[in-house]
């Protein structure tokens, strides 16, 4: 059952990213996919991915996406 | 049950096609970046679910555990190695991708791919 | 010593940690880069045949099922490996000295490129693992995008920033492809996976082993550059530097032979792998030549040349039999050799001219006799001339096709080195032979000693490889003879 | 006649295809190299059709044949095609990509 609502939540959460018009709000989100893959990986009995996953692709992506937002500019478009 | 791994494949798969379509359709160079890194994650998605044994272990074997009912009870870890490898090679390809738009934005004043990533070899030849 | 083997990635990867780390230094790294450089192609010469496991895990014999398990990553090394990591080595060696010499201040960051680059092609050449040639990959993809982006010529980001989106869907493709075949087979040895294979216990005809093919030819269409990823690949030849441009198509052609090869053992069983071979091949020789017939940028030209080369080596291997599979090795063996030295050639006439559009050169041969007649013999011997090398790889090609009931491949490729001859001696007439513009100035600009010395040593193997082709082609059959 | 004004016009055609800057006469011949080197390779490994079926490589080599030389200037068309824009060659990778994998997964057992 958890893994249905993970699954529904990265894809959710992926596809929202590609819509917002705000790219720091579509970095928070995939920041959000990269968290609930984490969990994902968890129950799928990996936890050491689990780890590596939940601090590179929940934590430094984001960052680095809002790093290169905070130089450029934040507006799509 | 297997129930599991067919959600985790149909969950890869949209990932794989969400990234597709936004490195198609998508103009914004960010956002594209963005889109791409989900068919990475997908990929590690799949290989993870290669690794999983239904109603299986960790597989970390604790004192105390026995071996043979270890070997047949635990998850199959190479897939799990390789994803380690594969979601750090993943962070730096994008971390350099964003360093490049970065750089040409600063050339060109937009995020737009139409515009930053044209043709570019009629721009330089014969002017001056 | 079968401990060297391991050296030959590890000598230039701790070279490149290490230089990044003092790049301060600038004459202690100058020698250094110097010393290291000599030793990259003395290693494999020194070095004998076998086979190293690292950690010391020794293959296991599974007494149920009589069948053999690679538990290490497993490193081997033949005489295959020892001239193309030679090869590698030597233009390294070239590239490095070029550089070294060029510079008064010298870069820590793009050595460390040149270095990491070499060390990754050099494990996707030896290495037994097809996961470890995946990781390889990567970072052989990263340090090409830094050599492009290194150079100072203009719109080189925007190149660099074009492959790395490219090369982001190529390799998770090619990483699924790897996927679904440990789903199969349960190993990432490729010696296990073939095992696996030629015994029945993986369904060759079911569609996921054929969808595992084709993500892995996706990911090798990439690494190779051949269509639809051609544009691509010229464009960042012609976004590096000159020298940089040489070493990027040595590792073009490293990383494309030692997937095929990869490729070969696994999928040789199923009859598609070879249609798609040769149908992906034609496909690089016809538009690579025709597009570089249209160019007027003579770094783009090579670089469309380049891959349209590439197409022999893949012709050869997808001919499927012991002799053209030794063509096509030994085409990618000259292609390194004769393109680092066309590369080399052309950049010193950048060097010299700071132009690189044919329309506004002309009569260059007054102001550098010697880079034009060196030039002459690199551009001949890719076009196939006797007595050069080119010659005799392109015979043999064309020889094998016609020995396979394909005497339309071998028209092909005859027509194909045509072509080539025709857009190198168009190229160089508008560059040395036509009478030179009047707004060109060529006064008090000199070619780089360093480039010339490079040449002379590349040119000296052209010409030996043509006149003993069978110094190498004996090795290269006997590596054959064990795969097939 | 026809066929001299055809080429003429073909020649016209190059000098978009090297705008701005110039055009040479080597650059002439040799994109007439190109157009004539394309036409015929392309007809060529048609040919190699023969293997799955006679009458299919007839077929094929003959409209083959037709189109492209009734087509001609193809390498403006072709060049368009083949430029640097990223949008571009995403597209013929990712169509590339998607015909591999339809094709080897219903039909790689057909050959």
């Amino acid at each position: 059952m958890l893994e249905i609502v993970l699954s529904i939540v990265i894809v959710l959460s992926a596809i929202l990213a590609l819509i917002q018009k705000d790219l720091l709000k579509a970095a928070i989100l995939t920041g959000f996919a990269g968290a609930a893959l984490a969990l994902l990986f968890q129950v799928l009995l990996a936890p050491d991915v689990a780890l590596t996953q939940a601090i590179v692709e929940g934590a430094i992506v984001p960052i680095f996406i809002a790093l290169a937002v905070k130089k450029t500019q934040r507006s799509d478009g | 049950m297997a129930q599991v791994q067919l959600v985790i494949l149909f969950t890869s798969v949209a990932l794989v096609v969400i990234g597709l379509y936004s490195a198609i359709f998508i103009d914004n160079i960010i956002k594209k970046i963005i889109g791409i890194s989900f068919i990475e994650e997908g990929v590690n998605l799949f290989i993870v679910a290669i690794g999983y044994k239904a109603g299986g272990v960790v597989p970390i074997l604790m004192p105390g555990m026995d071996t043979s009912w270890f070997a047949s009870n635990a998850a199959y870890p190479l897939p799990f190695g390789l994803v380690l490898t594969s979601i750090v090679i993943g962070a730096s390809t994008l971390a350099v991708m964003l360093a490049l738009v970065m750089v040409l934005y600063r050339r060109y004043g937009t995020l737009s791919t139409k515009v930053m990533l044209a043709d570019t070899s009629k721009r330089e030849e014969y002017d001056e | 010593m079968n401990e060297l083997i391991p050296l030959m990635v590890i000598v230039p990867l701790m070279a490149a940690l290490l230089i990044s780390a003092f790049s301060k230094l600038n004459k202690v790294t100058k020698i250094f880069a110097f010393v290291v450089a000599i030793c990259l192609p003395l290693i494999p010469l020194l070095s004998n045949y076998g086979l190293h496991y690292f950690g010391g895990y020794e293959p296991i014999l599974d007494n149920v099922t009589g069948m053999i398990y690679h538990p290490a990553i497993t490193y081997s090394f033949t005489f295959l490996q020892q001239i193309f990591i030679g090869a590698v080595g030597l233009l390294t060696f070239l590239v490095i000295f070029i550089y070294l010499t060029k510079y008064k201040k010298v870069s820590g960051p793009y050595l460390f490129l040149l270095f990491l680059g070499t060390a990754a092609v050099t494990a996707m050449m030896l290495t037994d693992d097809i996961f470890h040639m995946f990781v390889f990959f990567e970072i052989l993809a990263l340090a090409q995008v830094g050599i492009v982006a290194a150079s100072s010529i203009d719109y080189s980001y925007e190149m660099a920033l074009k492959y790395m989106v490219l090369g982001s869907i190529g390799s998770p493709m090619m990483l699924l492809g790897i996927g679904f075949l440990l789903a199969l087979t349960g190993s990432v040895n490729v010696t296990d996976i073939a095992v696996a294979v030629h015994n029945g216990l993986v369904d060759a005809a079911s569609p996921v082993f054929l969808l595992s093919l084709a993500l892995i030819f996706f990911g090798w269409l990439y690494a190779s550059g051949m269509p639809p990823f051609h544009t691509i690949k010229s464009g960042i030849y012609s976004k590096a530097e000159p020298h940089g441009a040489a070493l990027l198509q040595s590792f073009t052609v490293i990383s494309m032979i030692s997937i095929v090869l990869i490729m070969f053992r696994i999928y040789a069983s199923l009859p598609i792998f070879e249609v798609l071979i040769v149908f992906f091949s034609i496909l690089a020789m016809i538009l690579g030549v025709s597009l570089a017939l249209t160019q007027t940028d003579f770094r783009r030209m090579i670089g469309f040349l380049a891959v349209g080369e590439l197409g022999f080596i893949g012709l050869g291997i997808g001919l499927g039999t012991n002799f053209s599979i030794t063509a096509g090795l030994f085409q990618a063996l000259n292609e390194i050799i004769i393109t680092a030295l066309l590369f080399i050639g052309f950049g010193a006439i950048v060097n010299a001219t700071d132009e690189v559009d044919t329309r506004k050169l002309g009569g260059l041969l007054a102001y550098h006799p010697k880079v034009a007649i060196m030039l002459l013999i690199g551009g001949l011997a890719m076009a196939g001339v006797p007595p050069l090398s080119g010659f005799q790889s392109k015979l043999m090609l064309v020889q094998a096709s016609l020995s396979c009931g394909f005497p339309e491949i071998s028209i092909l490729a005859i027509m194909v080195s045509i072509a080539t001859f025709v857009v190198f001696v168009k190229t160089y007439y508008t560059m040395f032979l036509k009478p030179k513009p009047n707004d060109l100035d060529l006064e008090g600009k000199e070619v780089p000693k360093a480039m010339i010395f490079a040449m002379g040593v590349l040119l000296i193997i052209v010409i030996l490889l043509g006149i003993f082709p069978d110094v190498v082609t004996g090795g290269i059959s006997n590596f054959v003879g064990g795969i097939l | 006649m026809k066929i001299y004004d055809q080429i003429f016009n073909v020649v016209k055609q190059f000098r978009k295809l090297f705008s701005p800057g110039p055009v040479t006469n080597a650059d002439v011949s040799g994109s007439l190299t190109a157009e004539i080197f394309l036409i015929v390779s392309l007809v060529l490994s048609a040919i190699l059709l023969r293997h799955v079926n006679v009458l299919l490589a007839g077929i094929v080599t003959l409209i083959l044949a037709i189109l492209l030389i009734s087509n001609i200037p193809l390498i403006p068309k072709f060049k368009i095609e083949q430029e640097d824009s990223l949008e571009k060659m995403l597209f013929y990778a990712i169509v590339t990509l998607g015909l591999l994998a339809t094709f080897m997964y219903w039909g790689g057992n057909l050959v």
